[in-house]
């Protein structure tokens, strides 16, 4: 069950550049959500923006419902200054998540991708499933976690082991994210259950594209601008094979990349 | 605190608890914002736009945020008839407050059929014909522009209704709304509502393309909610003065209870809340609490706050 | 960065050094902003509608602030002819930049008489009939509503303006601006400026009075642009098709200098920046400052970005 | 010459309940500033709030621009929210101040009328004129600042001569201010120059009567809503004796009582 509440701003913090760790108190949301689900959160109680932001849910402690975000018009520019103690307006958990009942599922992040696939691997690993984890980058400068990363890009947000690949070779493989994942699908006996895969719409595609190829089940998180979130608007249409269109915050944001339209996208 | 304030309405043959309605596009089918409402929070609802054959709507983007207001053009995606027939109208007649289908027919004919089908269920309240659509090439506006075209559907709508109460949805992309609502109610609706989205673009700088797939689209919001007001106040007038039984349902860039309260002083005798409920899931819910709040600071009912400016 | 680019304009008969002037109203007479501007940073300006005779307007109060907008209902108050050239064109005549004479009469003759007092002034660049006010009784919007009303005064300006360049002011009030614009251009004009204010209104809650003196106000500011870039778009394709000649002046809640780029990109020459200087005095320089940056960083002219949008 | 500017905050303090004092880096601004003269001032950067607020010059120290505010609606309570460090927009000075000139000037302030008067007490003071000064106020709990004040209200802001009165008699004498400045006018022999005031309308329109019917110039400081503060919108008009409208902005906001249609305000 969704609901909606005004959140206390427990921590609002600087992780990247222009990328911020955003921690409210939201009890009933935290409790509920599943990887791959959003929530949407107004900025400012104004009239101007207008709308409700939506974001992945990154994590939850406790309580605590952790929101990462990169700072990229008004809206997260004025979130980027919401002091702890504030309260935002916030309702979900919304959307379908991943499934992660896969055989050792491959999880496969582009940049802030990693949002909520570093939920989903935190909930695999507590449940002790195997998985493999691809994380794709334009640079490390993109990301100031890989500071604390180790020498081959090995280690990320805790503990759990991502393969990292770089655009210009500063962390990890020198590529694509596409290119391990390639090399992963191509062993042979071990296929990933499933590829969940989350960032930009290019590697998406790709994902997808490659996935088709291996023919190994694809879930691909897609976004698209939204009014509501809860399904009542129709603004977050994705093409759909059949023709016609998918609601990006309710079949989705999660959505089997063989229902997409990747033409028409 | 002052004593609570009789909030009941009677308005366009249908009686609500209260005066605050969700509008039309806005609410989905109901149930996708019921786990942010209480039960009876507010008087009723309107549908998404019903029409005979599913439709897909336009390709994305559908929708853009411009200041204090967005733009849509969705292209009046929806179930279609028997699909809404079939899955949605059951829940919604289970629900306490008033339902009321908004519907869209690309001819007369269509309008005539979709009121003779929705008219025969019991749990439909009311109709409301969407005469003024921006973001459809057929039908849509082109109706909601001429007040000869809005009196013959609303005509044939209310022919085929069976007594159901016929609202008509008027478009404020008008030299002069008066005749198209005198018109309505010549041909019998019982109320109008207004005002649907201010057709307008928005254009992106850095790509030279317009932002919306569809290039225009209606805007909503707080932004216009100025000349929703004027145009209530002035259709009002003119009903009052020709067609007195004929209510006004008030809407566009209703926020606060202090918004509805407005349009309500402005003449309407009922309103309907948005894109609020965008921007806040509780909003039609919270609305209609602050208004009855307002009315009893004011101690007035809300049928007697109805066409109370002072000028 | 880019090298600069191109900014100057031929636009309804007149050369600006750069497409951004200064809003009738909203920019006085000129100097009352000159504290606040480099002299030459725009490419002119739009004079507060001169009447025949002085007009002291409508009683306070005149002007209430909206979402993301502001009503006014100034009533044309303005100095009057006779003062205006005795004392207003002298000192602007000597300032760089177009002067645009905003004017607004009650009949046709009021407004041929104004075009020939004004035509035969040689600080005068050009002049923008103002058909288009909603906040007076005579004249004004009632011109501006019918296409034989606008081509019966703009061919009576013209005729007297001594082969000055007319442009003709339009409101956003109506229907279709098209058949508006196309009268104008038929009858002589040489650019139609849009838009003017949507007709509004706000209520006080509190006191259930509207806010304005005069009830209704024209609503103006960034709230209505998505309005403005629309009807842009669609009077330029009208009548480029029909009188490809004949420029688009666009206004309507500029505030930044991609606001203004994005009418270019709908199809206006020029612009005007109105509510945005009450906001920012020195908005109108800033303005045609960013425009420059933009042409710039995008390698077009201001000539060429004009009606570059790609659908 | 009026200016605009970015004007520093350097501070923004609560001096009482609901009321403020924010003072700004304005250097050229307060140079130029004179008794009775405003500034429009941008509360916010962004379209809504849209217009900028006018505020009466408080005083001036240094380059420093000092505006004393009340907290009425969403403006100020976004300027009551303005950080030291941050930036805002603010042009002046603007209109028409007092004229300081006449002989032992009588000062009258309503409430927040106090905010022009205390600069005009101010300059008088630094030229060692003569003059008398009233402070009426609804009660003691009205401004925070009559706490340091002596039992006859005696003191003000430094320590100019303020005779104080109060609705509810809880400090100076016991009544409207318009009382003790008829005492002060009936005196004979020594009558003001002229009356300076600023305060509620009710209160203006009581001061104008008064001094109509002694026959002493007055000047008041008038209200209006403002769009540009700079005589170009028209929007801020004051109805005048002759028929028309003065603006408030240009001809005012200070103006000969005798100007002014007091019935049709
Ligand atoms: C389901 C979902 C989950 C998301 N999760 C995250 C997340 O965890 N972390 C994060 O940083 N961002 C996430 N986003 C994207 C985030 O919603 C946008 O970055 C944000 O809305 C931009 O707001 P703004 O006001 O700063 O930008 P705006 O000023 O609104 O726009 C700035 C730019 O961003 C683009 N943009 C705006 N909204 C969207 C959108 N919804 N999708 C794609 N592009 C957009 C605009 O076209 C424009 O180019 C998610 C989006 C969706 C749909
Ligand atoms: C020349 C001049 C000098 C002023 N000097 C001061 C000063 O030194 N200190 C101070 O606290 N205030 C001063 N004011 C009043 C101040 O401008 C308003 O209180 C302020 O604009 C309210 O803004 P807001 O957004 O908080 O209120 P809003 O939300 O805009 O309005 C709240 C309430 O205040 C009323 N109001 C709004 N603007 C005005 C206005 N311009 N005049 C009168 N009532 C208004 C509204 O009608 C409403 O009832 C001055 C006004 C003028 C015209
Ligand atoms: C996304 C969206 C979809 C809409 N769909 C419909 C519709 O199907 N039928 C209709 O009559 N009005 C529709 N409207 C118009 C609204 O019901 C309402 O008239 C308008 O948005 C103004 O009110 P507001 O400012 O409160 O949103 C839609 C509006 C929006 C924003
Ligand atoms: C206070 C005010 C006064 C105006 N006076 C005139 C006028 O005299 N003549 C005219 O043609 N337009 C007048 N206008 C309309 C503006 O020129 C402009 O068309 C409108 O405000 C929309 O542009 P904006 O959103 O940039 O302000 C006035 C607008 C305002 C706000
Ligand atoms: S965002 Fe409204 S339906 Fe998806
Ligand atoms: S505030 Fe604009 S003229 Fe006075």
């Amino acid at each position: 069950m969704s609901i909606s509440l005004k959140a206390k701003v427990m921590s609002n913090q600087p992780v990247g550049p222009e990328i911020f760790l955003l921690t409210l108190e939201a009890p009933a949301i935290a409790d509920a959500a599943r990887p791959g689900q959003f929530v949407m959160l107004r900025v400012s109680p104004g009239p101007d923006p207008l709308l409700a932001r939506p974001f992945s849910i990154h994590g939850v402690e406790g309580g605590k419902l952790l929101i990462l975000y990169q700072v990229k018009g008004k809206g997260t520019k004025l979130l980027a200054q919401a002091r702890p103690g504030s309260e935002l307006l916030v309702w979900g958990p919304l959307g379908r998540g991943f499934d992660l009942a896969a055989e050792r599922p491959a999880l496969v992040a582009g940049g802030m991708g990693i949002a909520p696939l570093a939920f989903a691997a935190e909930r695999l690993e507590e449940r002790g499933a195997a998985f493999d984890a691809f994380y794709g980058l334009a640079s490390k400068e993109a990301f100031i976690a890989w500071d604390s990363v180790s020498g081959d890009g090995a280690f990320f947000l805790e503990d759990w082991g991502w393969n990292g690949a770089s655009e210009d070779g500063s962390v990890g493989l020198h590529g694509l994210v596409t290119e391990p994942l390639r090399t992963r699908l191509e062993q042979d006996g071990e296929r990933p259950g499933a590829v969940l895969a989350c960032g930009p719409l290019p590697m998406l595609k790709a994902v997808a594209l490659l996935c088709a190829e291996f023919e190994v089940a694809c879930q691909t998180s897609l976004e698209a601008p939204m009014a509501c979130g809860v399904g009542a608007c129709l603004g977050c249409a994705i093409p759909s094979v059949g023709g016609g269109y998918l609601r990006a915050c309710q079949e989705g944001p999660v959505m089997d990349a063989s229902l997409v339209d990747w033409k028409k996208i | 605190m002052s004593p609570a304030a009789n909030m009941a309405v009677f308005v366009g043959g249908v009686r609500l608890a209260n005066p605050v309605l969700a509008a039309s596009g806005t609410f989905g089918y109901g149930r996708e914002y019921s786990p942010y409402l209480e039960p009876g929070a507010i008087g009723g609802l309107v549908t998404k736009g019903v029409s005979l054959e599913p439709r897909v709507g336009n390709p994305p983007p559908r929708i853009v945020e411009t200041a204090c207001g967005m733009l849509n053009a969705i292209g009046l995606a929806n179930v279609g008839l028997e699909e809404f027939l079939a899955h949605k109208l059951p829940w919604l007649s289970e629900q306490p407050g008033a339902v009321v289908v908004n519907l869209y027919g690309e001819s007369v004919a269509e309008f005539a059929e979709l009121a003779r089908r929705l008219g025969a269920e019991p749990g439909v309240d009311a109709l409301e014909l969407n005469v003024s659509c921006p973001n459809v090439k057929e039908g849509g506006m082109a109706f909601g522009c001429h007040p000869g075209a809005v009196g013959e559907v609303t005509a044939a709508a209310v022919a085929e209704a069976q007594g159901k109460p016929v609202w008509v949805k008027l478009t404020p992309n008008v030299t002069d709304l008066a005749p198209m609502a005198l018109a309505a109610a010549q041909a019998g609706a019982q109320a109008v509502s207004l005002i649907n989205t201010l057709l307008a673009m928005a254009i992106d700088p850095k790509t030279r393309r317009p932002k919306l797939a569809n290039v225009v689209g209606g805007l909503s919001g707080p932004a216009i909610k100025p000349v929703g007001l004027r145009m209530v106040w002035q259709v009002a007038g003119a009903l009052k003065a020709e067609h007195p039984g004929v209510d006004v349902v008030g809407l566009g860039g209703i926020m606060s209870g202090t918004d509805a309260a407005e349009y309500l002083i402005a003449g309407a005798k009922a309103v309907q809340v948005g894109t609020a409920s965008f921007t806040d899931p509780t909003a039609a819910g919270r609305i209609a609490a602050e208004l009855a709040a307002y009315c009893a600071g004011q101690e007035v009912s809300a049928a007697e706050l109805a066409g109370s400016l002072r000028i």
